[in-house]
């Protein structure tokens, strides 16, 4: 056809804030991870309830705590695994959370990048170390002051 | 191109304000377990150096603080139960508001037994 | 100068310049210019329904549609017209159904009907059910499924270009019978983009004029801000003559002093009028059905008891819609939209307080004269090559002196759609008019004339007078004493519309530059509606002269034709020449019209 | 009901009228300070407020005070708005910090003792006063594909559809787009990225529609990143819809649909 002028389309070029949606993102992630959020979160209710209630509430509440008090809480498989994945679950979650707060605030490519990355290595970080205290935990060291430990490790 | 003159705060109601507390609880809560994990890997270290950390946190201040987060997490998990339901429930979405106020009504009936016994606790000092 | 290049041009996205869109944008490189973004058109604000004889729900054939159709019209009905657009009504539903639009459904799952004003079965039997319908949001569903599907199929918009002039020439030709005259050829249109105050010209072999109506020259209409008469405006200054611009419908009960409408639901669910004195008043004025007389005879009788003094509120200016007497339960189930814009609007319970209403100025029966193809006619039978309209800007004339409820989303659609399929065929053979160098003079005048207009009168001001003059003076009643007023005083503003001051004086998003402009328009328009009104001494469907209170089929049965012609005079008034079209008749003879 | 309640009494020709009904009695008119958000970029790139003192009268909208200050006033003050009754979304702004349609605000619905904010809605770019750039959000919205998508040859007649099949998707086919909800959500004001509630509303009105066979290509899109799962249940957008859509359950409901289609 014959046109002949230089005209662009409509308003084209006039859009602000730049419309970069183009292409689109790849696979389910965010589906999967809004529903973690959610599966993680009714979890994490009754990891984080039992946790708070028996570090804080029974007993002698939180004067209670020592070393001793956690050796004796990890010599229990069932508190290992409990605060194992409480631990794993409350990072993952939290480390999505506040991802997801990055990506809304954080306009710039660059800036997303950065603190993105930041997060993801503390929160590694963070999650192996836990994992392997939770682990390689030895509640009757040697050496010790036998008073610290927990009552067993006397035994 | 064009800027976009600053204006007033939005005058959100109960959804946009519960999200708000949300989100900042959320940021809270995840901070502290970073610390929080850290301190617990003490325990690897060594027995002295867990309980010297955990003393210095045994104090009013620290009490305060740790009232703070606990009020905190409460929050934000009754909420999260909250933003479920209205995810899932099919009366969710018209009920946020009344939920809200139970998620409010529930903090308050957590909190009070708790602050009572943990505050009594912090400042009549056990030991 | 820029100069965009497009086979079809259509100005206005309502619903009869969308419809076009579809097909033309399928056809041909189509350009939809519009002032306002397209879902923000008038055509949303139709509720009622959409008339077709699908015999869905109940018998019914295209014949009695077209006869209802006549009738309604008062004979002035162009039949061939009316007998394609009852024809065609049909497909044009299921067209749209295709398209996507929800409409309310029979138990069965077909598109449901329901029956309407003046629509009945069997040449006037009993009322049928022919309206097709989406709850009380017809119009709305049918503006955003065309909008959807101009989307579908990638129409091109600008949206916020308001088109200012129409791009004619006048070639030498002759007649079939050798007379020589003068043809327009169309070359495309001058447009303004609101958002950067530039000029832009359109060149295009085909032009569709579908910009709407011209309810704001008067105060009280159901019609938006911006039915500002600018199509109609636009063609008459480039010497294309209007058709039938006397015929303005009024519509009973629009809430007073605003204009929303409220449907006739209300008084068929027993509502009542009510005037200053708590009386009854449509007893006096039809003893049997009293309240549910024909919408003409309402609105009269309305009009009447204003003018009388027994009009309600401050400045006596209203009467009352009643319905407290009905059980609110009752209220909430049949009329709950109505109620919501009372109460939104006015502020009024229903209730427990009657609704004030006064006759709303709601729809243009005349317009740009066009033939069943869509084509534009500069005078009887001359098409203008290239040039199209439909719409309420278009006269075909199906409408007559009144038209019936649900045949204008009718209209739009089955019109619509043939100007834009004639409009593509006609670019695929034609060849291109020349735009003129200064194609864009005229409107930068225009324009600039308006932007630095220094003076001591106000556009709001002057408005709000004609519009105050056109509702005392050529609503419901007309005589020769009021129709000449108003022609005083619409001269009167004319002369003072040259002193006007605009603010605005920036590029950048100027309404007020526009709304001086549109001012323009509804000057002109005003004075080619009081000119034909005075000219016809003759009572016929929307229009009632007082003193010609009866129907003339000797001298007036035929449609009028206004011209601006510098060399003319008509009832006092320069520059307007009025004439006379005759009206198509195929099989309906004119009878009394008596329901 | 009783059988007296089913047949309408005829009322009586001539009712007592209360008094300020029938006339005489002055609508009652107060006045209002409006103060506007104004920005004019060929002025100044800076924004400001201006004030108006206006005398209104009885009913009347925001939109009216608007015109008042226009016609009056200041001729540059500009705002769009057309049908002046709630129907064409010409006028969502932001009135007294939330996200309202101008001809839909009565006056003595607000609280006129203190002045009247108004702004432009947020997250578009302003363009002049109250008016925005809507190119960002109509994009949005072609993006779903908002029109009727069916495989199969066309049906001679229309496609039958149940009535219930017609009820499912009928809130969500009332939608204006005013751009309210869009511009009233904190995740949409972030980066402007987000799909936004009215796209998604839109999409839901095809999603279940049951004559369309598109719903899942919808769904994909709107799985995307900026999709639906950048919704945080705000509610703004449900609270802003004049329109009274209940934009954040149609939001949920498209997430479970997606959720249903991939699990
Ligand atoms: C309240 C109300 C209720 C109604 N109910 C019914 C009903 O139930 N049934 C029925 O059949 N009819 C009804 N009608 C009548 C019917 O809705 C209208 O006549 C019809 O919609 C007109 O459509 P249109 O496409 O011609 O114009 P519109 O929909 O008014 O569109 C006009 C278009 O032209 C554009 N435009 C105008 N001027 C310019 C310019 N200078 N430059 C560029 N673009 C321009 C506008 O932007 C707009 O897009 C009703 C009307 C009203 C007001
Ligand atoms: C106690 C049980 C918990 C429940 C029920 C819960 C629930 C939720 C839910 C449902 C969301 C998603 C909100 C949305 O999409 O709008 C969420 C977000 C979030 N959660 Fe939790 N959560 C819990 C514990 C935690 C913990 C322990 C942390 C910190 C480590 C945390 C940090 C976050 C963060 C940062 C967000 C993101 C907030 C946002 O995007 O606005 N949550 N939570
Ligand atoms: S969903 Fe409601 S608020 Fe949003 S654009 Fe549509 S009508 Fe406006
Ligand atoms: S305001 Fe936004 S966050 Fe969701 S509920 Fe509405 S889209
Ligand atoms: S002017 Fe049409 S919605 Fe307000």
């Amino acid at each position: 056809m014959a046109v002949s002028t230089e005209i662009q389309a409509p308003r084209s070029g006039r859009i602000a804030p730049e419309y970069k949606r183009h292409g689109r993102s790849k696979g389910n992630f965010e589906m999967f991870a809004w529903l973690f959020m959610r599966l993680s979160g009714v979890v994490l209710v009754v990891l984080i309830f039992g946790h708070l209630f028996v570090n804080l509430m029974v007993g002698e509440g939180v004067h209670a705590i020592d070393f001793g008090f956690v050796g004796g809480k990890w010599a229990d498989p069932f508190w290992q695994v409990w605060d194992l994945a409480m631990l794993w679950l409350a990072m993952l979650h939290g480390t999505n959370g506040v991802r997801t707060i990055i990506n809304d605030y954080a306009e710039k490519d660059g800036t997303r990048m950065t603190l993105k990355t930041v997060l993801y290595l503390a929160s590694a970080v963070v999650i192996v170390l836990g994992t392997l205290v939770i682990f390689t935990f030895d509640p009757c060291p040697a050496g010790a002051a036998a008073d610290l430990l927990p009552s067993f490790c006397r035994a | 191109m064009s800027k976009t003159p600053a204006g007033t705060l939005y005058r959100g109601r109960e959804g946009m304000w519960s999200w708000v507390g949300h989100r900042v609880t959320g940021v809270a809560i995840f901070f502290f377990l970073l610390v929080h994990v850290l301190d617990t890997a003490l325990v690897r270290v060594s027995p002295d150096a867990y309980n010297a950390v955990i003393a210095t946190y045994k104090n009013p201040f620290m009490a305060l603080l740790e009232a703070g987060l606990v009020a905190a997490i409460v929050f934000h998990a009754f909420n999260g139960l909250r933003v479920i339901l209205i995810d899932f429930w099919k009366k969710g979405p018209k009920n946020q508001a009344k939920m809200l106020w139970g998620v409010v009504g529930l903090w308050v009936v957590v909190m009070v037994p708790f602050l009572i016994r943990h505050l009594t606790l912090a400042f009549t000092g056990g030991h | 100068m820029q100069v965009h290049k497009y086979d079809v041009v259509i100005v206005g996205a309502g619903g009869a310049g969308m419809r076009a869109a579809i097909e033309s944008g399928q056809r041909a490189r189509t350009a939809v210019l519009t002032k306002l973004y397209p879902t923000r058109s008038h055509t949303g604000a139709a509720q009622g329904g959409m008339c077709a004889a699908l015999a869905n729900v109940e018998e019914d054939n295209w014949e009695w549609h077209t006869f209802d159709t006549i009738k309604g019209g008062d004979y002035l009905v162009d039949q061939d017209a009316a007998e394609v657009m009852a024809k065609e009504a049909i497909d044009a539903v299921l067209d749209l159904e295709k398209m996507g639009l929800p409409f309310n459904r029979t138990p069965e799952g077909k598109i449901d009907q329901r029956r309407f004003g003046g629509h009945t079965r069997d040449h006037g039997k009993s009322p049928v059910r022919r309206a097709c319908y989406a709850a009380d949001r017809t119009g709305h569903m049918i503006l955003q499924t065309l909008y959807q599907n101009c989307v579908k199929h990638n129409v091109e918009f600008y949206n916020e270009y308001y088109v200012l002039d129409l791009l004619v020439l006048e070639e030498d030709a002759v007649r079939a019978d050798g007379t020589p005259f003068k043809q327009k050829r169309v070359a495309g249109v001058v447009s303004y983009d609101l958002a950067s105050g530039e000029i832009h010209v359109f060149q295009a072999k085909s032009v569709v004029f579908a910009s709407g109506g011209v309810g704001k020259v008067f105060k009280t209409t159901s019609n938006a801000h911006t039915l500002t008469g600018d199509g109609m405006g636009i063609a008459f200054r480039r010497g294309i003559p209007l058709e039938d611009m006397e015929f303005v419908q009024f519509h009973p009960t629009g809430l007073a002093g605003l204009g929303i409408l409220l449907s006739e639901a209300a008084r068929g669910e027993g509502a009542i009028l009510r005037n200053s004195e708590g009386e009854r008043f449509m007893e006096r004025y039809a003893p049997t059905i009293k309240d549910l007389a024909p919408r003409d005879i309402v609105a009269r009788s309305m009009a009447l008891e204003v003018r009388e003094g027994r009009g309600c509120g401050p400045n006596k200016d209203y009467v009352l819609l009643d319905l407290t007497h009905l059980e609110p339960a009752h209220i909430d189930a049949k009329l709950p939209d109505i109620t919501e814009f009372a109460r939104t609007y006015l502020g009024v319970e229903p209730y427990t307080e009657p609704v004030p209403v006064f006759p709303t100025a709601h729809y243009a029966m005349g317009g740009i004269p066009t033939n069943i193809k869509g084509e534009v006619l500069q005078d009887n039978d001359t098409i203008i090559p290239g040039l199209y309209a439909a719409g309420e800007v278009a006269c075909v004339s199906v409408h007559g002196s009144n038209r019936l409820g649900t045949n204008s989303l009718l209209d739009i659609n089955v019109f619509g759609k043939r100007s834009g399929i004639n409009a593509a065929e006609y670019a695929k053979t034609a060849d291109w008019v020349e735009v003129p160098e200064d194609a864009d003079a005229d409107t930068i005048r225009l324009v600039e004339t308006v932007r630095n207009a220094n003076g001591t009168e106000r556009v709001a001001q002057l408005r709000k007078e004609l519009q105050d003059t056109m509702d005392a003076n050529v609503q419901v009643f007309r005589t020769e004493q009021s129709l000449t007023e108003t022609l005083n005083v619409i001269a009167s503003l004319r002369e003072r519309y040259k002193n006007i001051s605009v603010q605005d004086k920036g590029k950048r998003f100027n309404l007020d530059l526009l709304e001086a402009v549109e001012l323009g328009f509804l000057l002109d328009m005003a004075q080619v509606m009081t000119v034909a009104a005075l000219h016809r001494q003759e009572s016929r469907g929307g229009h009632f002269r007082e003193d010609f209170p009866d129907r003339d089929d000797v001298n007036f049965m035929k449609h009028s034709m206004a011209y601006l012609d510098e060399t003319a005079e008509t009832e006092h008034v320069a520059g307007i020449r009025l004439e006379t079209k005759p009206v198509v008749f195929t099989r309906y003879e004119p009878m009394v019209r008596k329901y | 009901m009783t059988a007296q309640n089913t047949e309408p009494v005829e009322p009586a020709s001539k009712v007592e009228l209360a008094p300020g009904i029938g006339g005489g009695g002055e609508i009652p008119s107060y006045d209002v300070t409006l103060r506007v958000r104004r920005y004019n970029p060929e002025v100044s790139d800076e924004g400001h407020w201006d004030e108006f003192k206006l005398t209104m009268y009885g009913t009347d909208r925001v939109l009216d005070a608007l015109h008042k200050a226009k016609w009056e006033h200041d001729g540059s003050l500009s705002f769009r708005r057309s049908c002046a009754h709630g129907v064409c979304g010409s006028d969502a702004m932001r009135i007294n910090g939330r996200n309202r349609l101008a001809c839909k605000t009565l006056l003595k619905d607000l609280d006129t003792s203190k002045p009247i904010t108004v702004e432009a809605i947020k997250g578009l770019p302003v363009e002049k006063d109250l008016i925005v750039d809507m190119e960002p959000f109509f994009q949005s919205y072609r993006e779903i594909m908002p029109f009727l998508i069916s495989s199969g040859h066309e049906p001679t007649r229309e496609r039958l559809q149940s009535a219930e099949d017609r009820e499912r998707f009928d809130d969500t086919t009332k939608c204006i787009l005013c751009a309210a909800c869009t511009s009233s959500c904190p995740v949409f004001w972030t980066d402007g990225q987000y799909f936004g509630p009215a796209a998604i509303v839109n999409a839901h009105r095809f999603i279940f529609d049951s004559r369309d066979d598109a719903g899942d290509m919808r769904l994909e899109i709107l799985n995307d990143k900026e999709g639906v799962w950048r919704c945080r249940t705000t509610f703004n957008c449900t609270e802003a819809c004049p329109r009274g859509i209940q934009v954040t359950k149609a939001i949920a409901e498209v997430k479970q649909a997606v959720l249903n289609r991939k699990i």
